[in-house]
């Protein structure tokens, strides 16, 4: 293992640890906005930590690029979904979880 | 170009074409349906002459057409066939003038006419047929052209006359094309011959061949009207007159009753189905259909069903003949075939002019009604005479011939049911001409049609005259060279007595 | 040992959501499961070195399918007067007309004997690669599943975009439907289409092109394209009157249209329908990747919009 | 003039036409009817053009692509082929007379585009030698199939379209999972590679099943055809015409194919299910149809029973070989003529009367006689009496079954004829009584009327032309070399 | 590095099986489409990684398509499937 | 055993599942899921099989014709998804009648 792999294998694994802390969000929090919190955590930093990992590893330009393009892409549905999601809960009058 | 090759084709053609061109003319184009139709008829008459003498100076007509890779549609005029063709083209004629008289002025003239002539073209191609396949190919034709002449009235009746008609006829086209294909996969041939063609099959497939005899007897006997498979026979009296002298005397159960003759003696063989032992069964069914249909006739007030029954009776006197397996008895059958004919088509004549003149259906209303149509009763007389076998009329002929070939092949009790069978034809013809002609006629019939100073329309009058003079000159020329008696001769001879 | 856990991992769970896609009460839930099994395809694809299909499945099978589902189940909602009998589950256990248990017995006689059918071939069996391999050179490509789909089996191809096309013919002979409650677009949504689209078109472009020597081609890149439209349709688009006429009608049928063209023509000049002459062969394959991108791209969209253009404007 | 229609290859013209036909009809409606009713013309002369070249150089080989088998796709024809083909192309053209007078504005516009993807997609079927193509074109046909039967989209042409869909993707995944098994078993998806390959194993014999189930499924084999009954019935005339006479043939066409290449010889009890499959199916369709109040019911029931006939070869077939499949493919051939006749004749009455109850027709039938004579003319070939072509391929099969013995067979035939009869004069015995026209009646076009009077005549004619077509049949031998015709 | 990479698609997947509980359990649906959001984006996670494993560039195709499609599914949810009959399920 | 039969086990069981649903259930939208299903078993069948080269690379023709087999399958579900909804609007009943026959 060269230097450059440790890095790729921290971001890697904390990115995995971000998607099980999503998933563990989205099964134990009380309510649709608080899930969407969870959720977006996983999408955005989950995501992006593995991405970044692999940008370490990869082996041309293009393949970084693309890597970016994905993280991108998802960043930007996840928003707009979690942005609609809430929106459209609203709109039908989904209580917010008070405690 | 060989145009004897063609003349059977041609034979059939010359009803067929006219019928088709007259389902798509208008209704009211009387005038060119008439001449269609009769123009047709005589054609085929004079094509049919044409054959006849050909025939009798030894030439051969025959059509074939691939039908089958190694089966053909083969049209042939043997004595046989020309018998009866004959004898269905000079009655199609006669009948003709009759339909056009009769039915004047009544709806869907052009369909009944349409499928009369298909009708006609059906029995003339069973009639040519050369062989099975052929024969079977117009046997349901006519099955399916003599449905629409049937229910032709259209009334409840009617229908289920219809229906009781196919119920018959259809069941027994199935039971012969069983027959025939079962005969086709033992000996792959069907062509008629003269003498049969089955003697060269072994001993093991006799049991097969006594169960295709049954199988094709019963098919046949459908349209043969022999009892118990007779029942559609007086069910379809419904029918107009035409049709009923059309049914009767030349085309439907003549054609069954041929079929039987064909298969006795160019299928099977008269000594080989002896050999088989078929023939003493059919002959009891015969003599069991003669006595059932003359006690039937008996007890029928509705002059067309007592007609209806006595066309059964009279029918199996021709399977007798063919069952007695003799060479005179042969003769009888044979001559029978066209006398019957001719008596019979005159006396559906007679009672279509009563019912159409008088309104007169039974046999209770015709008190003194030879008096009104003196002509017509005339002719009624000669047929009721014939039918009860008295000389000079072409019954007794037949019904000579039967008892002398009967006696020639031992079977004496066949006499007995001759003269049983006279007996009761004595009975339930003569208290209606003793009612005709000798009680006094009522003041005013059912249903009067006045034409003019004639006891009725030309066209009605004529058919049934010509053909009783027919059947009496039949009896008393008998033994002049184109008799029916001279053909019925020939075919025998050829039957028996030729190598 | 980690490769054979994921693999049973994966095949498992599609069994899995398989099972309660089929089984659940909730259609939505069904739905929703569908398309989870639709991604675990994807995944499956993956696994199985097949890149060009989990490209298909990921663009065709988890995204329009599921989009197309989810506007069927709006639709049906909009359909039934009722709606609580969407998929409720007393309703559902009411329907069964006859015992569960029944077909499954023979069911899962079929399983086993097609089971052991699959284990009773050969493992190594070569089938058509070696002569794929061999003739890949005069194919006019590099990649061998775009030779073989426009090229080696391009008669299979062009009866398949005929396919869509019926299909899509069939959608629109059955007139206009209703589109169900539709919520205002809304500023996200049009932002996020108005910038996802020059992307999802270059992403089309790229596919097809490099279809010719890696995973890729027509038809993923003619769903994405789909996928485009979808999302626009979604975001509240719709195409000016005079461009769904016959310019729309042009567009669909210019895949299958292009490629009977060329069979013809190659015909005429090789002898053999869609016999290709090495030289001309990449070009051609290139053009009627083309248009057969834009055809399934634009049909794909059209079948999620349902109903004919005209017809549905007389509705609105 | 012989090296002229020598040289141009005209199968595949009966593939292309048709599509870019069907395409230029999407396009531009205005020209679809015209633009239809030449091309199926133009299919009827490209058919006589491919016997010709077939006649005289043999069977039609085209290796799509210049690969040829098993890289590339193999189009293929012989006698069966050339057959199957020239009556889709007669009927075809019949269905499209027909539709010129019976579609109005919207529905023709929406007829004419799928109903030539239909005709390719038949031809390319009957031209195909390649499995996988096979299925392909069969996802073509029965797609643009379903959409035709819901054309009208009334409520019984929606469900029985739908029933049909799923019918027709349950029986092309079969297949296809069948496809499957014999690739990847023997390595290729040509029909005569295969043939060469394919060895008895349990591959074979699961993709026997598979292939066998999906397609008895899309021919609607007893217990298998619940869902034609109502598809057939409630489609528009000549869509029901179509899907009876035709597309219902060409599934059977690849069962026949493929048990002739690739399965029959490997022997198997599969042909005695069949037989069995196909008694019961003559009998119950019979049955049913005897039963039914409404006219085109009738008419689809018909059809369950008539393919019945077509099973009962493959028992037979065992030991006879050319003779009952000669008397399979003649049955089906007049079927296609007798049936679609049959249909379109209903159509016609449908329209004039504006119902199909049977109890009611006796004020239809007659003021229409020739749709009448066309419902009597493909009665007699259906009921296989003389002379029709109906009755040629009932006295061949009767004559197999007979010659061996197989009474059973012998019982359902002739039963079946008469079961037949009892429906077809259940309709018939309407046209005579008197009845007066008690309401509204809608004219029917000449085009209408003629269409299935001619069709209903080549039904008969197929009758007379029992030679010419089994010796067209033996072209290339497909039922095997061991007979030849004389 | 492979056995990493497939290590975590392992853990992924698992992790995904977990989120799949959402699903089931709704209680809304948007509850429900939540999770299959998570779903999309894990299975591009385990792509990436995937790809990695077989050194295949091509795969992150296969991620880039997964990632622009993620959006329709869930947009066509909200914007077509999901209807306002939910209100009083969401209690919990 | 390897992954290959492993995922065409898989394949037999989802086609197989498929059809239990599809004879089970009455209601349309989970008959054609229920054919998709089974119609993903059928690919996967074939994919897997692909693999048995004993090379790298797959045979590339099963790939070809699973990509035919989904567009093929995506066009048959909008149409029968259609089919459904007009169905539905007519009837009011996302299920098939009964049976039609009078």
């Amino acid at each position: 293992m060269i230097p450059s792999d440790y890095l790729s294998v921290a971001l890697l694994i904390a990115g995995a640890i971000f998607f099980l802390a999503g998933t563990l969000g989205l099964l134990r929090f009380p309510d649709v906005y608080t899930r969407l919190h969870a959720l977006t955590k996983a999408d955005n930093v989950g995501l992006g930590l593995i991405v970044m990992g692999l940008v370490v590893q990869a082996e041309s330009w293009a393949a970084v690029g693309k890597l970016l393009l994905i993280w991108v892409l998802v960043l930007l549905a996840g928003a707009s979904v979690a942005h609609l999601v809430a929106r459209g809960a609203l709109q039908r009058g989904i209580r917010l979880w008070k405690r | 170009m060989n145009w004897n090759a063609w003349i059977p084709l041609l034979v059939v053609a010359s009803s067929l074409l006219p019928g088709l061109v007259i389902f798509s003319l208008a209704e009211e184009r009387v005038r060119l349906r008439s001449t269609l139709n009769l123009a047709g008829a005589l054609v085929k008459l004079a094509l049919v002459g044409w054959m006849l003498w050909g025939v009798y100076h030894g030439r051969h007509y025959e059509t074939r057409l691939a039908l089958l890779p190694d089966l053909e549609l083969v049209l042939r005029a043997g004595p046989l066939s020309l018998l009866f063709v004959t004898l269905s083209s000079v009655l199609w004629l006669v009948t003709t003038v009759y339909a056009i008289g009769y039915l004047e002025g009544s709806p869907h003239r052009s369909r009944f006419f349409g499928f009369f002539s298909l009708c006609v073209s059906a029995t003339v191609g069973v009639a040519l047929s050369g062989n099975l396949i052929s024969f079977l190919l117009f046997y349901e034709l006519l099955t399916l052209s003599t449905y629409p002449l049937i229910v032709h009235r259209g009334t409840e009746v009617a229908r289920r006359a219809g229906h009781s008609y196919l119920v018959y006829t259809i069941f027994g086209g199935a039971l012969l094309l069983l027959g025939t294909v079962w005969l086709y996969t033992l000996t792959g041939t069907l062509e008629f011959t003269p003498q049969g063609f089955l003697n060269s099959l072994g001993e093991e497939h006799h049991p097969a061949l006594i169960v295709i005899f049954a199988l094709m007897i019963a098919g046949l006997g459908v349209k043969a009207a022999l009892v118990p498979l007779h029942g559609w026979l007086p069910q379809a009296m419904v029918a107009p007159a035409p049709v009923s002298a059309l049914l009767h005397a030349v085309a439907v159960v003549k054609a069954g009753v041929f079929g039987i003759v064909r298969v006795v003696y160019e299928v099977f063989g008269v000594s080989f189905a002896a050999e088989l032992g078929v023939t003493g069964p059919l002959a009891w069914l015969a003599a069991t259909t003669i006595i059932y249909g003359s006690l039937r006739a008996l007890f029928q007030d509705d002059l067309k069903r007592r007609l209806a029954f006595c066309t059964v009776s009279q029918l199996s006197y021709i399977v007798l003949g063919v069952a007695i397996a003799g060479p005179i008895a042969t003769i009888g059958g044979v001559v029978h075939l066209v006398h019957q004919g001719l008596m019979k088509i005159a006396l559906f004549f007679c009672a279509g002019n009563l019912a159409e003149t008088l309104g007169i259906h039974k046999v209770s209303e015709m008190n003194g009604v030879g008096r009104r149509m003196p002509w017509t009763m005339a002719a009624f007389t000669i047929g009721a005479f014939g039918m009860m076998g008295a000389p000079p009329i072409a019954g007794f002929i037949s019904k000579w011939y039967l008892g002398l070939g009967a006696l020639e092949a031992g079977q004496e009790w066949v006499i007995l049911v001759l003269a049983g069978s006279s007996l009761l034809n004595a009975a339930y013809f003569l208290p209606i001409l003793h009612r005709a002609w000798f009680q006094e006629p009522p003041e005013t019939w059912p249903e009067e049609r006045k034409f003019g100073r004639k006891e009725t329309a030309w066209a009605l009058l004529l058919p049934p005259v010509i053909t009783a003079l027919m059947a009496l000159g039949a009896g008393m020329l008998a033994s002049a060279p184109f008799s029916p008696l001279g053909w019925a001769q020939l075919i025998a001879q050829r039957e028996f007595y030729q190598p | 040992m980690l490769q054979w856990a994921l693999d049973a991992l994966l095949g498992l769970g599609l069994l899995w959501l398989a099972w309660c896609a089929l089984m659940s009460p909730n259609l939505l839930k069904a739905i929703v499961l569908f398309v989870a099994f639709g991604l675990l395809m994807a995944l499956a694809w993956v696994r199985l070195d097949a890149p060009d299909i989990a490209l298909a499945e990921a663009a065709i099978g988890a995204g329009l399918t599921g989009a197309l589902l989810l506007a069927a189940l709006a639709r049906l909602r909009f359909a039934y007067a009722d709606e609580e009998t969407v998929g409720s589950p007393a309703q559902e256990e009411a329907k069964v007309r006859f015992p569960q248990w029944l077909p499954a017995v023979p069911l899962l006689l079929v399983v086993a004997g097609l089971g052991y059918v699959v284990l009773s071939l050969p493992p190594y069996a070569t089938g058509l690669s070696t002569e794929v391999t061999a003739n890949l050179e005069s194919s006019g490509v590099s990649n061998p599943v775009t030779a073989v789909l426009l090229n080696f089996r391009g008669y299979d191809t062009l009866l398949e975009l005929v396919v869509l096309l019926v299909a899509l013919l069939g959608v629109w002979s059955l007139d206009g439907l209703a589109l169900g409650r539709e919520t205002a677009p809304g500023p996200v949504l049009d932002t996020l289409s108005r910038f996802l689209t020059p992307v999802f078109i270059l992403v089309a472009a790229y596919l097809l092109w490099v279809g010719a020597h890696a995973p890729g081609g027509a038809f993923q890149a003619g769903s994405v394209l789909g996928a485009a439209g979808v999302l626009l349709l979604l975001a509240g688009w719709r195409f000016r009157a005079g461009l769904t006429e016959l310019p729309l009608r042009l567009v669909l049928v210019a895949g299958p249209g292009a490629f009977v063209i060329v069979a013809l023509v190659t015909m005429l000049m090789e002898g053999q329908l869609l016999e290709y002459s090495p030289e001309q062969a990449s070009i051609l394959i290139l053009f009627l990747e083309t248009t057969a991108t834009f055809s399934i791209g634009a049909t794909l969209a059209a079948l999620f919009f349902g109903g004919r253009p005209q017809d549905d404007k007389e509705h609105t | 003039m012989g090296t002229v229609i020598t040289k141009i290859p005209w199968g595949v013209l009966l593939i292309l036409l048709p599509l870019m036909g069907g395409m230029a009809c999407f396009l531009w409606p205005r020209i679809a009817k015209i633009l239809g009713l030449v091309l199926t013309f133009v299919g009827v002369l490209s058919v006589v053009g491919l016997g010709w070249q077939i006649m005289s150089n043999g069977v039609y080989h085209h290796a799509v692509g210049g690969w040829g088998a098993p890289l590339g796709i193999n189009l293929y024809a012989d006698g069966l082929s050339l057959l199957m083909l020239a009556i889709t192309a007669l009927v075809g053209f019949g269905i499209s007379v027909y539709s010129s007078g019976y579609f109005e504005r919207q529905h023709s516009t929406r007829f004419w585009p799928l109903w030539l993807l239909v005709l390719a997609a038949l031809n390319a079927l009957f031209l195909s030698n390649d499995i996988f193509n096979l299925y392909v074109t069969l996802e073509v046909m029965g797609l643009a199939a379903v959409a035709l039967a819901a054309l009208t989209g009334s409520r019984d042409a929606l469900s029985g379209a739908m029933r049909y869909l799923l019918a027709n993707l349950l029986g092309s995944l079969s297949y296809l999972f069948g496809v499957a098994l014999l690739y990847h078993g023997f390595g290729s998806v040509d029909i005569t590679t295969l043939a060469v390959q394919v060895k008895g194993s349990p591959t074979t014999w699961a993709a026997l099943g598979l292939i066998g189930a999906g397609l008895v499924l899309k021919t609607a084999l007893f217990p298998l055809h619940f869902w034609l009954p109502p598809a057939h019935a409630s489609a528009p005339a000549p869509v029901s015409a179509l899907l009876s006479a035709l597309v219902v043939k060409a599934s059977f066409y690849i069962l026949l194919r493929l048990w002739l290449e690739i399965f029959g010889p490997l022997g198997g009890d599969v042909d005695t299910l069949f037989g069995v499959l196909g008694a019961v199916a003559v009998l119950w369709g019979s049955l049913q149809a005897l039963r039914q109040t409404r006219l085109k019911l009738l008419v689809a029931y018909s059809t369950v029973a008539q393919i019945g006939y077509l099973f009962l070869a493959f028992p037979l077939a065992m030991s006879a070989g050319v003779m009952a499949w000669n008397a399979a493919v003649y049955l089906a051939l007049s079927h296609a003529l007798a049936k679609a006749a049959m249909f379109l004749a209903t159509g016609n009455m449908l329209r004039f009367g504006g119902h199909d109850r049977i109890a009611d027709l006796d004020r239809v039938v007659q003021r229409l006689p020739l749709t009448a004579t066309a419902f009597a003319l493909a009665g007699v070939s259906i009921m296989g009496l003389p002379p029709s072509g109906g009755f040629i391929g009932k006295w061949l099969l009767l004559e197999v079954a007979l010659a061996q013995g197989q009474w059973g067979l012998v019982v359902i035939i002739v039963l079946g004829g008469l079961l037949a009869a009892g429906y077809v004069f259940k309709v018939l015995g309407q046209a005579f009584t008197q009845a007066a026209v008690m309401h509204e009646s809608r004219a029917v076009p000449a085009s209408m009327e003629w269409a299935a009077l001619l069709l209903a005549f080549g039904a008969i004619l197929l009758g007379f032309l029992a030679t010419p077509v089994l010796s067209l049949v033996g072209i290339g031998s497909p039922f095997g070399a061991h007979e030849v015709m004389p | 590095m492979q056995t990493l990479y497939l290590a975590l698609a392992l853990f992924l997947l698992v992790n995904l099986g977990a989120g799949m509980w959402r699903i089931f359990r709704g209680p809304t649906a948007a509850d429900r489409m939540l999770s299959a959001q998570l779903f999309g984006t894990t299975a591009v996670a385990v792509l990436l990684l995937l790809a990695q494993t077989k050194e295949n560039t091509a795969l992150l195709d296969v991620a880039l398509v997964f990632a622009l499609l993620a959006a329709v599914t869930a947009v066509a949810f909200v914007r077509r499937a999901w209807t306002d009959q939910e209100v009083d399920h969401d209690s919990e | 055993m390897s992954t290959v039969f492993l995922y065409a086990l898989v394949g037999v069981v989802l086609f197989s599942l498929g059809l239990y649903a599809l004879i089970v259930h009455a209601h349309l939208l989970r008959k054609i899921l229920a054919i998709n299903v089974m119609g993903s078993g059928v690919f996967l069948v074939l994919v897997a099989l692909a693999k048995r080269t004993g090379e790298d690379t797959p045979d590339p023709v099963p790939h070809a014709m699973v990509i035919t087999g989904i567009v093929v399958a995506v066009s048959a579900t909008a149409l029968a998804l259609t089919l459904m909804l007009k169905l539905t609007a007519e009837t009011g009943n996302a299920e098939l009648p009964e049976d039609s026959r009078e």
